[in-house]
């Protein structure tokens, strides 16, 4: 029950995307048809996907190779005092996004960096970092080094060892922290204009329709929520929760 | 003799080895996000063209707006923070031996951004959306109330599933053997809820919490869709101010955001002492 | 102080749709102290689980001291368990842990102190009160579960294999332990442990459990050379299940007497020395009988030797037993004496 | 910068007149008087710049017509001339100058990433006062001739003297919308939108400035009343007025989707073709009308503005110019695209009047705005919205 009240709300934006007219106190669409794909897909729509799905990739990837030794360090409470390192992490998740993205602009733009894609995976960066190493550090811990350990008395090579044992074993967890790496990246608006350059983004593409076009708003919408509804449908399959 | 030197020795290097391994990620965070705190601090303090002034901070104190925003903010935020909580706890028990179907669809919300769950809330609840259809009227209209019912329903939406998913992580380590050992011993339920499902979940509950309302604190989509047209949040105090003068309006966005911001960063570090052990159980 | 009478009949149980348990009945009378054997998978913990609650039962009932207590709720039986794993709960320190019941009670708090500390002496771990969990070693923390589980001051206490995480060292001192307070506070106890031999140590009685029925139930030197069936016996570890006429008739190794001269005349083909004995096989008449011999006398192989079989150790197993898939699958050297 | 120009001026002194001919795709560009200021010859060396250049233009983004229009009738005109034309949608203007703040804040004097703005009223005087345009551009542009430079929404902007930093492209006039079905006959004046309110409590209301058309609101009414009697008017129209008061839709798309929703009686924009969009879109009942208050509608005009550290300044402003060729004038008239009026001064036209014939009826659209009303200060903007936000919309019960 509740369940279906969690999912249900979001199936009305299916509807709205194929509503052509669907005024009130109309319960179903006057009208049914395709002028909000034929909208959407026009313009810098495709290539805003594109964009988007390139720095999203490149974010978590990025964020993933920084924060793995980390994570380690963490998961594993190496450290007498992780106190302060914690309010470090989560100190971007504390602060407006817009607040970042007004603050970076300039060393940016001074740098010449604006406007490009790595620039982009940096300002992005500074929000999905502290998510993936927070999700991150869940998969390590005593369990894990105990497995490490047999691959090590089995003599494997640290590459192997990373390869075949930690890698597979902390699977779950790193799917996950990609995953959410991936999502805050996709969804950011705020870094994505102030750093963009005008590059367009899709988060960029679907704001201005919000609230003017509901129906083209809710076919972005739909593209948006795509790759988010794909890892979860593959999950699902493979049986095992992401998150 | 040597072997407490060897001992303090390979201790130092463990240290390094951590910090080295801290390193990279600690830096890339450090030279972002204090970077975008210099740039903002700058911004607010020094408007275009113009030497170093204390103006906007000094516009921000006296607009009775802003004193309206920030009272607004942390009213509908922790009330939020608050709700999503109770909701995610309550979900939490009711659904921790149900199957993973039930899990992933209550976990839909998760990955769906914002302003898409805002968008949803206004087809769904504003006056003439789909529910006043077809109810027939609403009883109560949350989207604009000024009272903020809107942004907090969104909210309560979109973040209870996010802590549900860090409460039935922290249950499944472990709490049902404990669980079942308490009521063995005797415990009753309640008891029980008190003494080992509480703890086993008030870290992970209190750390997603603090990420949730320095969230609701500084966000500005949710509130625009649905928040009433006055107060305005103090991320929408900012934009609005940077739709107004543009040179002035620039320095006091930047201002508002960084008190913001600094409120942020001392509330979490209250609860973060309140919860104790910010790693979790 | 003293225990209940715990009953238990035709229960049936199914966790997770496969039957476990099958109308089971089992009596343990008030302030005695029965081991429940059997191999893995028998249905030793869903018993326990059935018996305190945490298992809903399909069918029968659970008295105790005369009461039926299987519907009601796990914290209404007044039964404390111990599992194999300890589950303390680590945000309390080790006193805490000990006087949850008395603060689930609503015992006060000094009370409570006095109580656990009392209570952690007599486990033997006077010093630990204000420790934290977490640095217990797992002996430790296996006493502090028992200490936690008898300041519950149970009418029946169930202990689910707590020993078996523990090295034998601690294993042993464990076991004084619960057998010397169950003494003292002539307590209704039941304790799982898959060991026959510990099985024999801790339990006044001895309860088989074999595939979700009891098989045999009563004092360890009975199920050990009196079994009910070969598969009782085989269990207990009678290796020695000779076929004659229309009976099987059992002898433990350890009974099995090799003589230099005399007897059954057969040739050795294996001994093992194990420690405290050295298990011999001969072959004899086309058999295979086991001896447990001590290490002085024993025998070599492809030695020939007489085999004796002291008349009051053989034991005619009852025929037709009840379970023929157990004695079905019999493995026994035939042999005609 | 310098090696450019010097290029340019070189090509032009090599090839001449030919390279006007160059941009004879479409035949506006280049051909005209050339005794006048803004003469072909001139314009060369930019087109002749302008050549392989991407203007990148920031405009709002959440009006697919418009969005359509450049994509499709812009583009295609403006690469015969070489340049790539590449929207960047923003949800407000002021996210597009903001951009162009950053740039001069970090020192940026070139290559900037902003190459053209729709923008009109506060958003160009403030950027002007900052210094932030390219100067005396718009003067120079070809088609600039068909434009009247009497016309004081074409020679201000928000009462700030334009001074050839922004070119104009669009017409806006204020107007209202009903639906005939609903509401017969609509208020004729302020007065009676009173009235109506009063009699049809909670069916009125208006976007809350800051927003665009909510400010033109208010800035409507202080211009047909004078400043304090239209805060009282504003006052008084408050307790009557949808939700008593206690809220205002943020945006006029909100207001619009009210409207379409039958939960309020009038929608209102600052886009004189708005009821024809939001017929198209399914948002408003066709039996929706524009109508306008005989107190006057206040009208202005909406320009395209280059940075000075515009990275394109040359493809921008080809493409200034190409917005005003009479063909791509028409084009957006067309009330199938945009539905907006032209700003030429179709006296000027002379035998391309004839495109701009058919436009004229359609029920969707106005022909008569009835009494112009001119725009505020720019700089008095805000103050009105301040103190809007102050004394009506903070007092609310």
């Amino acid at each position: 029950m509740a369940a279906l009240l969690a999912s249900a709300p979001l199936l009305a934006l299916v509807v709205r995307a194929f509503a052509d007219e669907w005024r009130a106190p109309a319960l179903v669409p006057q009208q049914l048809g395709l002028r909000g794909v034929q909208i959407a897909f026009s313009g810098s729509s495709a290539e805003a996907f594109g964009n988007s799905l390139l720095v999203a990739v490149a974010t978590a990837m990025v964020a993933l190779v920084l924060a793995w030794p980390a994570a380690r360090v963490l998961g594993e409470r190496r450290l007498r005092h992780p106190a302060p390192v914690f309010l470090l992490l989560a100190m971007p998740l504390l602060v407006p996004s817009y607040a970042v993205g007004t603050g970076l602009t300039e060393w940016f733009i001074r740098l010449g960096l604006d406007g490009t894609l790595p620039a982009l995976v940096a300002g992005h960066l500074t929000f999905v970092l502290p998510y993936v190493v927070l999700v991150l550090l869940s998969g390590f811990g005593p369990r894990l080094t105990a497995l490490e350990e047999v691959a090590r008395v089995n003599g494997l090579s640290p590459f192997r060892r990373l390869l075949w044992v930690t890698l597979p074993a902390a699977a779950p967890t790193v799917g996950a922290s990609a995953l959410i790496g991936f999502l805050v990246s996709w969804s950011d608006y705020g870094t994505s204009l102030a750093l963009g350059g005008g590059r367009p983004m899709l988060p960029v593409v679907l704001l201005p329709f919000v609230g003017a076009d509901p129906q083209v708003a809710a076919t972005l919408a739909l593209l948006f929520l795509a790759p988010a509804v794909g890892v979860l449908a593959a999950a699902t399959r493979a049986g095992r929760m992401p998150l | 003799m040597t072997g407490t030197r060897w001992r303090a020795g390979a201790r130092w290097r463990a240290g390094a080895r951590d910090a080295a391994l801290l390193a990279p990620s600690l830096a890339a965070l450090a030279l972002l996000f204090g970077g975008a705190i210099i740039g903002a601090a700058r911004v607010s303090l020094v408007p275009l063209g113009q030497g170093p002034t204390l103006e906007a901070w000094r516009d921000l104190f006296d607009d009775p707006l802003f004193a309206d925003a920030v009272l607004f903010t942390v009213r509908t935020a922790l009330l939020s923070t608050a709700l999503a909580a109770l909701v995610a706890l309550g979900l939490a028990l009711a659904v921790r031996r149900r199957g993973a179907l039930v899990r992933i669809l209550l976990a839909l919300p998760v990955p769906v951004p914002h302003l898409l769950v805002a968008t949803v809330a206004v087809v769904w609840l504003a006056p003439g959306g789909l529910a006043d259809r077809a109810l027939g009227g609403l009883p109560v209209t949350p989207v604009r109330d000024p009272a903020g019912m809107g942004i907090v329903l969104v909210y309560v939406y979109k973040e209870a599933p996010f802590l549900l998913l860090l409460v039935l992580a922290a249950l499944g380590r472990g709490h049902q053997e404990s669980d079942e050992a308490a009521a063995a011993l005797g415990l009753t339920p309640f008891q029980r809820l008190r003494w080992v499902t509480w703890p086993t979940v008030r870290s992970p509950l209190v750390v997603g919490s603090i990420v949730v309302l320095a969230f609701a604190l500084g966000a500005f989509e949710v509130p625009l869709a649905v928040g009433p047209s006055n107060p305005p949040t103090i991320a929408e105090y900012a934009r609005e101010a940077t739709q107004g003068d543009l040179v002035s309006g620039q320095s006091t966005a930047a201002a508002a955001l960084l008190l913001s911001a600094v409120a942020s960063i001392a509330l979490a570090a209250i609860a973060v002492r309140a919860a104790r052990d910010p790693q979790g159980g | 102080m003293s225990g209940h009478e715990l009953d238990c009949r035709d229960l049936s149980v199914s966790p997770g749709d496969s039957p476990v348990l099958r109308g089971l009945s089992l009596t343990v009378p008030a302030g005695s102290r029965t081991a429940l054997v059997g191999p893995s998978g028998a249905g030793k913990t869903t018993l326990l689980r059935a018996i305190s609650g945490l298992q809903d039962i399909d069918a029968g009932e659970v008295r105790l001291g005369g009461e039926p207590i299987h519907a009601r709720a796990v914290h209404r039986r007044g039964i404390a368990v111990v599992f194999q794993e300890p589950r303390l709960l680590p945000h309390i320190d080790v006193q805490d842990n000990v006087a949850l019941a008395l603060r689930a009670a609503g015992v006060g708090r000094r009370e409570r102190r006095r109580t656990a500390a009392a209570q952690l002496e007599e486990v033997g771990l006077g010093g630990l009160a204000d420790r934290r969990v977490q640095g217990l070693s797992g002996g430790e923390q296996q006493r502090v579960a028992l200490a936690r589980a008898l300041c519950a001051n149970p009418r029946l206490l169930l202990l689910d294999e707590p020993l078996t995480a523990l090295d034998p060292s601690r294993r042993a001192a464990l076991r004084r332990v619960i057998v010397e307070l169950q003494q003292q506070r002539r307590l209704t106890t039941v304790i799982v442990t898959h060991d026959r031999s510990e099985a024999a140590e801790l339990g006044q009685r001895i309860a088989l459990m074999l595939e979700g029925l009891i098989v045999q139930h009563g004092e360890p030197r009975t199920l050990f050379e009196r079994p009910v069936s070969a598969a009782v016996a085989r269990f207990f570890g009678v290796s020695n299940l000779i076929p004659s006429g229309a009976e099987t008739l059992a002898i433990r190794p350890e009974h099995v007497r090799l003589e230099r001269e005399g007897g059954r005349r057969g040739i050795v083909v294996e001994a093992v020395y194990a420690g405290d004995h050295v298990r011999v096989v001969v072959e004899c008449g086309g058999q295979r009988l086991r001896a447990h011999v001590p290490p002085p006398d024993a025998p070599r192989v492809g030695e020939q030797i007489g085999v004796i079989l002291p008349s009051e150790h053989v034991w005619p197993l009852p025929a037709a037993t009840s379970r023929p898939e157990v004695t079905g699958s019999s493995a026994a050297p035939r042999v005609t004496l | 910068m310098s090696l450019r120009f010097l290029a340019s001026v070189t090509a032009v002194t090599l090839v001449g007149v030919a390279l006007a001919a160059c941009g004879g795709g479409d035949s506006d560009v280049g051909t005209g008087r050339a005794a006048g200021k803004p003469t072909a010859a001139g314009f060369a060396p930019t087109l002749a710049a302008a050549r392989g250049q991407t203007v990148r233009w920031w405009m709002y983004g959440g009006d697919d017509k418009v969005n359509a229009y450049v994509d499709d009738t812009v583009a295609p005109a403006a690469r015969k001339l070489g340049v790539r034309v590449e929207r960047v949608p923003v949800v407000d203007t002021a996210d597009a100058v903001q951009r162009v703040v950053a740039e001069r804040r970090a020192g940026k004097t070139s290559n900037g990433s902003v190459d053209l703005i729709w923008i009109n009223g506060e958003n160009f005087a403030g950027g002007k006062k900052a210094g932030l345009w390219l100067k005396s551009w718009a003067k120079g542009l070809p088609n600039s001739r068909y434009l009247d430079p009497k016309d004081p929404t074409i020679r201000t902007d928000f009462q700030v003297p334009v001074e050839g930093q922004e070119s104009p492209w669009q017409r806006a006039a204020f107007v209202f919308a009903h639906d005939s079905d609903r509401v017969r006959t609509p208020p004729r004046d302020l007065d009676g939108l009173l009235a109506f309110a009063r009699e049809h409590p909670g069916r009125v209301t208006y976007p809350a400035p800051p927003d665009f058309t909510g400010s033109a609101f208010v800035r409507q009414v202080v211009a047909a009343k004078g400043e304090d009697a239209a805060f009282a008017y504003l006052r008084e129209l408050r307790s009557v007025s949808y939700r008593r008061g206690e809220t205002y839709p943020k945006s006029e798309a909100e207001l619009s989707r009210l409207f379409g929703d039958g939960q309020v009686d009038f929608a209102m924009s600052y886009d004189p073709a708005f009821v024809n969009s939001g017929v198209r879109k399914g948002q408003f009942p066709r039996t929706a009308r524009p109508f306008s208050l005989a107190d006057g509608s206040l009208q202005n005009t909406s320009f395209v503005t280059i940075p000075a550290n515009a990275a394109h300044r040359e493809g921008a402003q080809v493409i200034a110019d190409l917005l005003l060729t009479p063909r791509l004038q028409a084009a957006k008239a067309d009330p199938d695209s945009i539905g907006n009026p032209t700003v030429l001064d179709l006296d000027r036209l002379a035998g391309r009047r004839g495109l701009f014939a058919e436009t004229e009826d359609s029920k969707y659209l106005l022909s008569d705005y009835g009494r112009t009303l001119a725009e505020l200060p720019a700089n008095r903007v805000e103050d009105l919205e301040k103190r809007w936000t102050l004394e009506v919309l903070r007092q609310s019960p």
